[in-house]
């Protein structure tokens, strides 16, 4: 069986347990968005975009089998560290799954300031337009 | 009618300028519909804001303006949840009433509005509800049409019912008269007007403080209030509107918080409600807004209404005794304002003589010149009360006017 | 150039929010051109103000209300002698920079404004200077022009005078730019614009709490700045405007105060200020406003100029010895501004990491996106100076960038 | 010779001096203002009104043998008795003295609040209206 989008979140939530201060978290989260682009670079176009005021995102969905698949890049690497888990997370789900997803982890791993609708990051529309993906998917392919 | 913790004693000492003395006679503040007194509880959450908080809002990374945007976000929720909004998109942090009706009426006037459209007001507005509406008939074309009133204050509905036309497009009326306290049936003429098809604006100036307003239920599409006007700090205000209407409608001022983008080419605006805010916003002020509304929902509107419907009953009751004295308003549904004249006194003399009891009310047009006209008289003396009012202030009131009138005969 | 009698520690004493700790550190604030912190003599003259003397206020006839208009006043001479005005009629009380430049584009938008018309701004404009005449284009036809900038961030003047033409009705653009700190040459702007034969709107939102201000020398038509970024309350502002020019100008909004009769066939406007000044006035803010002024005045500008200049020196040196830091702005001419990246840093990861050592910088575009793209960045980290800094504060900065770099790289 | 304005503005402080209370002190006033209409029916025009937003003021003025003579009126009775006084201290004297006037009465007798121009009582227009007129008469009939 596939793990689910809760196993994944806790998953995440557990490799953050383990720092000591923000100096160790920020690290991870850099690391995770220096790795290599989440997105191949035909998908970065302009329709794609998604500008945050602060930085900008870009997503792309495909539908497989049943499930969602995401790809997402951003020009903040910071921005892209949470991008990546969010894609750990919500890619290779059903629509239905990723619809009810309430990606709590955010919050547990202590990164919901990046979730405040007014810090204009892109990740909040980013979250919006992988839901809309999901249903948009749903309703195209039936549930 | 008034419940047990509603003690005036108690409440009366949130306000400190009550123990202030004018004239060496403790004051008695009965200008309340001009704007009202501020509690402590409102004064220390914008010194805290002040003293902890105060940051530029929104876009901003750094915590303390993180913390500035979820406050003054917050402020919005609760003042959806006061007025029962849909959702925080349609409540509009402005700088008052004025601010709100002039941002609608600048914005529909560009949009909605062409020659020969009808707009429906009363006789019995505000300034601040006839002329931004003339300003707006200027520019476009459109035609100010006035709805007839009755001589005890109230709507004269087949007057209105008349007056809707199918050229009309918008609707604009108070839901309590600043001048004579008439509560008016704004849910009926909102139906009769959306029936008509046209928009309804409701300058809920003075009813905030009086009277439970849910705006879903009253289906208005604009409700306007002032923050001053409900135990808030001056250059506050709300606008409502319904989401739809205001999402359709173009922005009112450029700058600020207002942009998606911004190119020399082409400008993209934010979405609701920061389409409409635009420049720093006062969050210190909504924050002491929030802070007068939970003050007020602690005791709850109906205890108030109820608290101040006796006084006004008592004030009616005990005024209308003095000889010559007349009351201009005289609806069933009231909130507790009285406006009165002395046969022959004008009443800047009565003003004037009044204040030095230590009284405050206000005289004059009370900012709705077209009422005075009406009623044929050159002003009114108003007293407006407010929660921490008592019958021993309107004894006083009495005592002042009886003399008043006794020195000016 | 540091006069003896400001004593820092003193100073910093008067801010409370400056004894507060983000997460875990002490506050470090440095965005101050976003907002600046208040001192507690204007959060006392604000609870003084609505614990002693708050009432509506202009033609009420009560002894507060007489008393809180007089006070009213009193503040509008402080500006006007802060700013030295030639008369009080001349200052007009705004919610903010953004409403002031609102009212004259909309206001000149009405009256002088026809199409083919230019407007001329510059490409260091901050939105509140940009899109208030974009939507005016759009409603009279005119065009807006933009005069270029250097790489060093100073208007280029021989562009201006090139796009200076006889079709030039209004240049508006402002006396320090917000995110590169750069003094323009206003008053050279103002001559040659004048002998073209337009009008000048000066933006001072970033002037007057660093420079000596005057509206006469400058000969400026308009001047508007914002209370909050000179220490007082938010939701208050100035517009300046010279009497004849304002005289001829239609009213902005309608309502309340800016009346001299209304009727439904005829409405007459109040004369100036009060033309302009619909609504209930936020009389507590603008008192809050007279305090920072007097506050201000307390030192003199040019002890604080003194004192930043210092600031942004020290602050300069430092931060360019770090590998790959570029400042933007390097005008001779600059308050304490400065606004950098670090090479291949983007400005929000900047911001994120700086804010987690307790030093608040704003980061983004600083609301001058043309800026960015003039740039080619995609943001600045900005830190700005107020009279509270100081160089150990410069210091923590200086060692949060290069760890932030270190942790980014 | 005539009497100065600053005599009669010191006549009437001097009426004003024994005055125990604010009653006392507004009783007066009200007399004044009681006294016969200090103007004729036909100049209460349109013309010579002047509007203030509490109360109103009519104001008339003549020239004869160097001298200024105004008369005047108002609905309100207290500013009836304030224009009374004015009219004591400027009708009958010549229009130099008249724009010369500091009018300090007024404040010496505490009726200041009167005439805060803010009050909207048409007093403070009245009295500039007066040394308009006088102005007027001055550069017309020379000085
Ligand atoms: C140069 C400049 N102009 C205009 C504004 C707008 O001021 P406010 O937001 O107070 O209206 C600002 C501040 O944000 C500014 O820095
Ligand atoms: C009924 C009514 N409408 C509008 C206003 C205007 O409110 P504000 O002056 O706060 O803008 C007032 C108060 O003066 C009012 O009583």
């Amino acid at each position: 069986m596939k793990t689910t989008i809760e196993e994944i979140e806790q998953q995440i939530a557990g490799e953050f347990e383990n720092f000591e201060d923000w100096l160790e978290k920020y690290n991870y989260i850099i690391e995770m968005g220096k790795d290599l682009p989440l997105i191949n670079e035909k998908f970065k176009t302009k329709q794609n975009l998604i500008s945050g005021c602060q930085s900008s995102v870009w997503l792309h969905a495909d539908y497989k089998d049943g499930l969602v698949f995401f790809s997402a890049d951003s020009d903040a690497v910071i921005t892209k560290g949470i991008v990546n888990m969010l894609i750990r997370v919500l890619s290779g789900q059903t629509p239905e799954d990723i619809i009810s997803s309430q990606l709590t982890f955010i919050d547990e791993v202590g990164l919901k300031e990046h979730l405040s609708p007014t810090r204009s990051n892109g990740l909040v529309s980013m979250i919006k337009q992988m839901k809309f993906y999901a249903l948009a998917f749903q309703t195209k392919y039936g549930a | 009618m008034i419940k047990v913790d509603f003690n005036i004693d108690k409440v009366r000492k949130d306000f400190p300028i009550l123990s202030r003395e004018i004239y060496k006679r403790p004051l008695v503040y009965f200008d309340n519909a001009a704007t009202n007194q501020k509690p402590v509880q409102v004064l220390n959450r914008m010194d805290l804001y002040y003293e902890n908080q105060n940051s530029n809002i929104h876009r901003g990374v750094h915590f303390l303006s993180q913390e500035a945007t979820s406050a003054y976000e917050e402020a919005r929720e609760t003042i959806k949840t006061f007025i029962n909004a849909h959702s925080r998109s349609e409540v509009v942090f402005t700088k008052g009433t004025t601010d709100a009706i002039n941002l609608v009426a600048h914005s529909l006037g560009r949009k909605l509005l062409k020659a020969g459209d009808e707009i429906l007001i009363t006789f019995m507005e505000h300034h601040s509800n006839i002329v931004p509406w003339q300003m707006v008939c200027e520019t476009t074309g459109a035609y100010l049409k006035v709805c007839n009133i009755t001589e005890k204050g109230e709507i004269d509905i087949e007057d209105f019912k008349t007056k809707l036309s199918r050229k009309t497009r918008i609707v604009a009326l108070n839901h309590v008269s600043n001048t004579l306290g008439t509560i008016n049936p704004v849910k009926e003429i909102i139906k009769i007007t959306h029936d008509a098809g046209a928009l309804v604006l409701i300058d809920g100036a003075q009813a905030v403080a009086h009277l439970q307003v849910d705006v879903q239920d009253l289906d208005c599409d604009f409700y306007c209030f002032s923050g001053h006007k409900i135990y808030a700090p001056m250059g506050t205000g709300v606008l409502y509107g319904k989401e739809d209407i205001l999402d359709k409608m173009p922005p009112y001022q450029g700058g600020g918080e207002m942009i998606a983008m911004v190119s020399f080419e082409k400008t993209t605006y934010n979405e609701l409600p920061f389409k409409f805010e635009a420049g720093t916003p006062n969050v210190g002020g909504a924050l002491g807004l929030e802070a007068a509304i939970k003050y007020v929902n602690g005791f709850g509107l109906a205890t108030l209404a109820g608290y101040e419907d006796d006084l006004l009953k008592y004030g009616t009751e005990k005024l209308l005794q003095i000889e010559g004295l007349r009351i201009y308003g005289e609806s069933a549904l009231k909130t507790g304002v009285i406006s009165f004249n002395l046969n022959k006194v004008h009443s800047y003399d009565a003003g004037t003589l009044i204040d030095k009891f230590g009284i405050a009310v206000r005289t004059g047009h009370l900012c709705t010149q077209p009422l005075v006209g009406f009623f044929g008289v050159p002003g009114f003396i108003r007293a407006s009360f407010a929660m921490y009012n008592t019958k021993q202030e309107i004894d006083k009131l009495v005592e002042a006017v009886i003399k008043t009138r006794e020195m000016l005969l």
